[in-house]
């Protein structure tokens, strides 16, 4: 698949599900839906490349996906720390995949010891519930062809909500939100430049030799900080002698001087 | 639709239904009609001439005046209705009267939600956090047997407290009230 | 009902219908009932066997298939409804000038289905299959009323547990859980 640039990227899930479009040739933005995790993202990487998944060539599917996420500045940023997670993942993969393999193991225990193992499992057994999720959706499109009666008196006497716990608690939010309406103050804070941002989480890792990357993500007031704290991040690997690393699966990333 | 193909459709040719085709889907259509529906109206939604609406719902309401159906097609308020038979009207009202109700009015329910996390609570409290008159929902909790009394709150005026029943935690699933979802559960969910 | 109403009910003579009459019958209730209603409830309304408001309304369910009409009987949700035939879903669209609703979104489906086959199950246990945050999904799907809490799991933090509801029976055309095909089936799909 060669594309010139700006890159185009779309494809079908069912209809509508993502396409991320170049608005102008250096910024791109996600137009109509998303990728649904960074597992998503990574299929559609690996069927893109037309590789076998229980063969994943690890290290041109992980150049894909940093540059991917590049890309993908605008992104949610909820799903933007699990898309890191995930690139951790993959360049520790990567690295474990150069180490020279002892010769003295024995070629089954090879096998067993696949780096790439754990994650082929993972994507398996999302790619099911993916599957069932198509399913749900062809359901529930056949269900919409189906009406149930219109209103009828009777209707009328029993016209009130049918009340779960969650809505005990929604309600009771609700109430507690428009009392403190009242008391309501605006702080404003000052937003933090992209430039700033980089320079401060330089001077960290560099006096502390590390940093956590959910923590620096955890001191963001904001949406918008959120999303410069997160480009800064990137910026930082890409351009120093920094490294991230993951301890365990779904742990914390840490961003460590190299 | 594009414009286009709306005008392509209006000049079509009228579509070539049978009519027991025609019967079907008109009775669809009244079924799904929140009010009575006019002769005019089928024939307008359908593409058909009056008079072949007219004859389907004819055809209709006979059908189901033979088959001794419970139901019956009705004129009413100018329109066709689908309506239980009068035959049937204590049966349906007793299925009315003894249909499970964990229904509750927004009043009730915004009260309910405030003894439920604030319990023992009492009406002045439950006003001060609400901000309006409950005493009604008060009621209606007390009947649907939601709420009970749990004695006097020792301040000024010995105020009655509340607080939720076992029939609560059963209508809602619960088994115990720490089962109630927290606002932490939540606080990802909501912000 | 009281005790002594419910003995005097049992004490009584079952009601003589006969069979034409309890399928008239229980059409009427099957159509006035909001939701689906179980054979047990129309049973008990009616002070029938169970197996005879099964037989009657499985003869009504033959009888709409019979005179093609524009309705169909069936079961979903374990309860019985009546509905529109699928084949007239468009005119039945153009007159209520309804859209198909909105679609979930793919996280949302994805999320729904984690949580339709490993119920009861806890946020963190959803974000290790997808491998994402599942708060806004699971959000979408509480307020869409398409889940519901499932008591607290007894493990470390007690996490609330989520399951199905009976909505998303109902909106995803299910008679029960146990027709969504297992999820072993989805492994062959995969490449």
């Amino acid at each position: 698949m060669s594309q010139p640039e700006p890159e185009t990227y779309t494809f079908d899930f069912y209809k509508e599900t993502a396409e991320i479009v170049a608005e102008s040739s250096d910024e791109l933005r996600i137009k109509i839906g998303e990728f649904a995790g960074p597992l998503d993202l990574l299929l559609f990487l690996i069927r893109q490349e037309q590789a076998n998944i229980f063969d994943i060539p690890i290290a041109r599917i992980t150049d894909e996906y940093l540059r991917f996420i590049r890309l993908m500045k605008t992104l949610d940023i909820a799903v933007a720390a699990d898309f890191l997670v995930m690139a951790a993942t993959l360049i520790e993969i990567k690295s474990k995949m150069l180490l020279p393999r002892d010769p003295n193991a024995a070629t089954e225990a090879d096998e067993l010891d696949d780096p790439r193992q754990e994650l082929v499992d993972r994507l398996l057994e999302y790619e099911k519930y993916k599957s069932a999720a198509q399913m749900l959706y062809e359901k529930t499109t056949l269900e919409q062809a189906v009406f149930s009666r219109g209103k009828i008196e009777s209707d009328d006497e029993n016209a009130e909500v049918s009340a779960t716990v969650f809505d005990l608690l929604t309600v009771f939010q609700k109430i507690v939100a428009r009392r403190a309406e009242e008391i309501k103050m605006e702080i404003h804070r000052e937003e933090i430049s992209l430039a700033d941002m980089i320079k401060d989480l330089r001077r960290r890792i560099l006096e502390a030799g590390e940093v956590s990357l959910l923590a620096f993500f955890e001191e963001m007031h904001s949406r918008r900080e959120l999303v410069t704290a997160f480009i800064a991040a990137l910026e930082i690997v890409r351009t120093e002698t920094v490294k991230l690393v993951q301890k365990k699966t779904f742990g914390d990333v840490i961003l460590r001087k190299v | 639709m594009s414009e286009a193909v709306e005008e392509a459709l209006e000049d079509a040719p009228k579509p070539t239904r049978d009519l027991s085709e025609l019967v079907a889907v008109v009775e669809a259509l009244i079924f799904v009609a929140d009010e009575p529906i006019t002769t005019k109206l089928l024939a307008d939604v359908l593409d058909e001439d009056k008079q072949a609406a007219e004859a389907a719902v004819e055809q209709l309401r006979q059908e189901y005046e033979a088959r001794e159906s419970g139901l019956q097609i009705r004129v009413i308020a100018g329109g066709w209705q689908i309506a239980t038979r009068t035959e049937f009207h204590e049966e349906v009202r007793k299925f009315l009267r003894t249909r499970p109700s964990a229904k509750l009015s927004l009043a009730a329910l915004e009260t309910l939600a405030v003894i439920a996390y604030k319990q023992p609570v009492t009406v002045p409290e439950i006003l001060e956090i609400r901000g309006v008159q409950s005493a009604s929902a008060i009621k209606t909790l007390l009947d649907k047997r939601l709420i009970v009394a749990k004695g006097r709150k020792e301040t000024v005026g010995r105020p009655m407290q509340y607080g939720t029943s076992k029939d609560f935690l059963i209508q809602f699933g619960l088994k115990d009230l720490t089962e109630l979802p927290s606002i932490e559960d939540f606080e990802d969910l909501v912000s």
